[in-house]
């Protein structure tokens, strides 16, 4: 038996919003530990995976691993019933057929149960080795989706170059060119606005706009935002959620000849 | 200096073609009688498909099978197609179905739902048919694919479904060749 | 414990059927060639009309009578069809056209409006006409209702379209059940 | 002749915005005591009952009954060009065929005027009987417009059931069920906040959602909304307005064999 | 006094009906076989074209001539053409190709890319083809104009296309008939 | 060579955004007073003059005149990227197959750079004669651009009519009509407010709102907007930039037979 407590309904709200144009179905597999969830889209182009860690909740409760296989349009339509300052409870009983979540409002006398069908869903899980990445970019996260957006001008690829002290997207198109440079500020007051640039060797690489752009909505959920490059290895774009709540990670394959 | 508009590249277009066979016959239906390929017969296929999951359910849906979850889709891969003006990227899949079924009755349920005349073909009596030269090469997929199953045995997997769905783009490569199944 | 999705059930579709009577022929369009019931005749309708005017006003301009307004449209009632994968429910109208028409000019008319074939047929003349068991379904329900208009007089009402769009869903009462006119 | 002049042109723009998706034409019955309309939606299923009365124009003149026959779409349009700080005056002269809206802004010098055509609308006129429901739920609009859209998700119908110091709204449908529970708060600072509930006995009564959601778009109007219902009888939604200006009323015929 | 709504003008519509010329030819397309002028004969036309140079581009990807600069676009003004609820205003331009052309494999690429049968047939065959009344209409545009052309000697724009669309508004005038070129 | 330093990217932007609709493609000339653009719409009834003077921008560098042939979709798209504060650097080699754009942001550490491709615009260049208008009005931009969006509501033609203290702007159609009339106010503290009727005799002439609209977009550029007219010659709606900019001009030819 799940029940699990979060303080705030919008952050998985956020979560969902940012995945659900990626994923249609999906297990979140519960245990102990936490929640969490893996799934490729369905091109077969990215790889999507949540952690939400039990120490997130208050209270949580895992008697035994579970697998919640949910459509997640249908989650994603009860998640905007979340209100602003609502938390949130989810269960989920021995043997059951649905998902319930429950918000309730601090300052209201207003109570929303959902219950929400499971489904059965045939889920390969991959395994993700550990890398030690040429180059690891910190930047905020609404940096991230501007760049993403405004390059979609240009192009339908971008090519991602990171060398000591910069990193440059470029997107080069039928109509023009468009590049934006990131440089690292050491001393910054809002840690959010932090960028960071460590790097073990320069890497240039190609990645889908498409895609990108997908995951920079995750930007709602964190003010930072990390990607992580190396030569022949999926790109990882990381948004760690707040007070060690887990994080939400994107994998995505590069494309060749286009760098 | 300047320079004039670039001439447009062909268009692109992707559909998903699905090879249904029941015992030795595979579902065909007929293309509108104007137009592109007028009145020609193919597989059937869709542009729209966001993935393989849908195919099933829309064969399911046709057959009247009920649960589409019992019919077995296996993706053949790809298959390029150049029109004067399109170049066409057909995924192919093919489904077989096990339910005794009357052909007669299923070619009127598929007339029905695709809005479009439909019948069963056996293997052999394809090329009797107009089928157009995409659909032809998009069904050779089958002869190539069904040797590999044969090497690899019958260890076809019940439920590919989540499997079965290729990028499009040729540059772009997959997840899944650089992490691997648990 | 989980479970598969479940299976569609038949898609509702509500469409508005008018039976346009000029002496004693009724008017028919012709489906298209190809698709669900190709070729076969039926009364005019159409799914997206959103109320019973609309219908006048297309009768209207269909026949060039001019203001709408002269033209009774009686509300029959509803009929459902199934097909295999389609519950379709008909709102059936009745429009009487009382000017002196003449018929092939008129079936022009409607071809060039309908953007299909049109032709006026007599009552007894339908039966001949290859026209669809759903639409001949429809058209019975102007037999029981003239029954009734007999028996109610000929006191029809000359601008009965606010009174005729019912709503579709069976379940759903309507609100002049409960509050009488004044 | 009818001469009539509403402090806020804003008003009357709230009520038919909230009202033209339900009815095309209508006609605006005028007389001395004020302007009434009664409409049926084109499917018969809800009827908007609105009363403007006298005391809330200034000034307001009609010297005798008239019916003034308006396609709804059009006015709508010329609604929309009513400022926020604009006054509105509508006038329509003996077999007038225009009825004419003035709009004045206080701190500008610019006048609209607006002559729009009038139709002859044919209405069948009901008689809405006095009802002693067994259930009256007053509560913020917002609210209610927000549990109407909430469950919207689930169904296209909602069973709204009414006991002991609770109204429980609930919607289930292929995907799953929702339900949303209200209770009565006593002591609210802000009186479009409050919550009651007074129940002769307990209903529990099936509504489309779709006709709800057309019904909250009223919200504008009124902070507070009152929904009574009684079995066999149709659910009538009140948006009473400031200023004793008068109501936007809607009723609508339940669902059968759905609660 | 109140008074009811009033009767539909016919429709304005308005297309851009292009001559396309090769030699003595000129390029036909035919018409769907149902609805309004159902299987007529028409000139290549297109309601949606913006402007005259995208009926340059549409011209010349049809023809795969590459960069279609190369074209001369000619506007001959304007034919309005009524239907019984349609009221046609027809844009004309004349295009003239003098890339050297095999009819039949044009033909089939015109086909290919409009989606409709195409053909190119003589200027003193079209009398004989099934064509349109307005497309007729169209066409004579095309006498007086080379009446004109030659009186202003062959001083044809090579680059017209950006004057070739004037205001379907019969009451809007042009900008260019107050301020001159310079 | 062109190099030229715009202080607010917004600036362009917002020329771009409100003539992106009208004009395709056109030539930027560029000589050493400035930037101008003229271009008729694809229809030739209305005519677009932009004039960017080389005070407005800091440093500008024109050694030679060039036209700068620029596809306007593509450009509206770069311009979408431009930053609130950020400041804009355009560059043109000689015999330079593209335009250049740098965004510059103030307060990051981003910089955004966009290669437009050039092209062969085949441009007519029409004289416009120096004109004794009989009429000139000057408005608050937003306020001519809500006059010709409320008029929309009953036809596609405005007739404006300017008599001694008063101007009237008529739309009439079917289902009604409507007039809005502007009148000079003499003291205000706002300046972008004033509203002024210079009038050397009555005039009355009908025109477009399509158009119009289109021109209205541009009231995000400048407060204020003159409205210049005279029988039988194009209406002349100018938006005059902040700090001796410049001016964007927009030429309406007349509807005859309509007012």
């Amino acid at each position: 038996m799940l029940e699990a407590r979060l303080p705030s309904a919008v952050t998985l709200k956020k979560i969902i919003d940012a995945v659900k144009e990626l994923v249609q179905d999906a297990n979140f597999d519960c245990n102990d530990s936490g929640i969490a969830l893996q799934a490729m889209d369905s091109s077969h182009v990215a790889l999507v995976a949540l952690l939400m860690r039990a120490e997130g909740f208050d209270p949580y409760r895992c008697d035994r691993n579970i697998a919640l296989g949910i459509n997640f349009a249908t989650l994603a339509k009860v998640m905007k019933c979340a209100g602003n300052d609502d938390n949130l409870t989810i269960k989920a009983g021995e043997d059951a057929d649905v998902l319930s979540l429950m918000f309730e409002s601090t300052n209201s006398d207003r109570i929303s149960e959902f219950d929400i069908k499971l489904m059965d869903v045939d889920a390969d899980h991959l395994g993700i080795p550990e890398t030690d990445y040429s180059a690891t970019i910190k930047m905020p996260s609404a940096e991230f989706q501007r760049i993403c957006r405004d390059l979609s001008v240009m192009s339908e690829t971008v090519t991602i170059e990171a060398v000591k002290d910069a990193v440059k997207f470029i997107a080069s198109g039928d109509t023009g060119s468009g590049s934006i440079t990131v440089k690292p500020n050491q001393a910054v007051d809002k840690k959010d606005m932090e960028v960071t640039v460590q790097l073990q060797e320069p890497v240039k690489l190609a990645f889908s706009l498409k895609y990108l752009n997908h995951f920079a909505k995750a930007a709602t959920l964190a003010g930072s935002v990390t990607l992580s490059l190396s030569d022949d290895v999926p790109l990882m774009v990381e948004f760690a959620m707040d007070n060690d709540l887990g994080y939400l990670r994107f994998y995505l394959a590069p494309k060749i000849g286009d760098e | 200096y300047p320079r004039k508009s670039v001439k447009k590249p062909p268009r692109e277009e992707t559909i998903h073609v699905a090879l249904v066979q029941a015992g030795d016959k595979f579902l065909l239906t007929q293309r509108p009688k104007r137009g592109l390929l007028a009145g020609l017969w193919e597989f059937p296929n869709r542009g729209e498909l966001v993935d393989a999951q849908t195919a099933v359910d829309a064969v399911g849906q046709i057959l009247d099978v009920g649960d589409s979850a019992g019919l077995k889709l296996e993706s053949l891969g790809t298959v390029v197609h150049l029109f004067s003006h399109i170049r066409q990227t057909m995924e192919v899949y093919h489904v077989v179905i096990s339910t005794g079924l009357d052909p007669v009755d299923t070619a009127d349920a598929c007339t029905a739902v695709l809005d479009a005349p439909a019948q069963w073909v056996a293997k052999d009596g394809l090329d009797q048919e107009a089928v157009s030269t995409g659909m032809k090469k998009a069904f050779a997929l089958l002869g190539k694919a069904s040797k590999k199953t044969k090497a690899a045995g019958s260890a076809a997997p019940a439920r590919a479904s989540k499997r079965a769905k290729v990028a499009s783009d040729p540059k772009q490569k997959s997840i899944s060749s650089f992490f691997k199944r648990e």
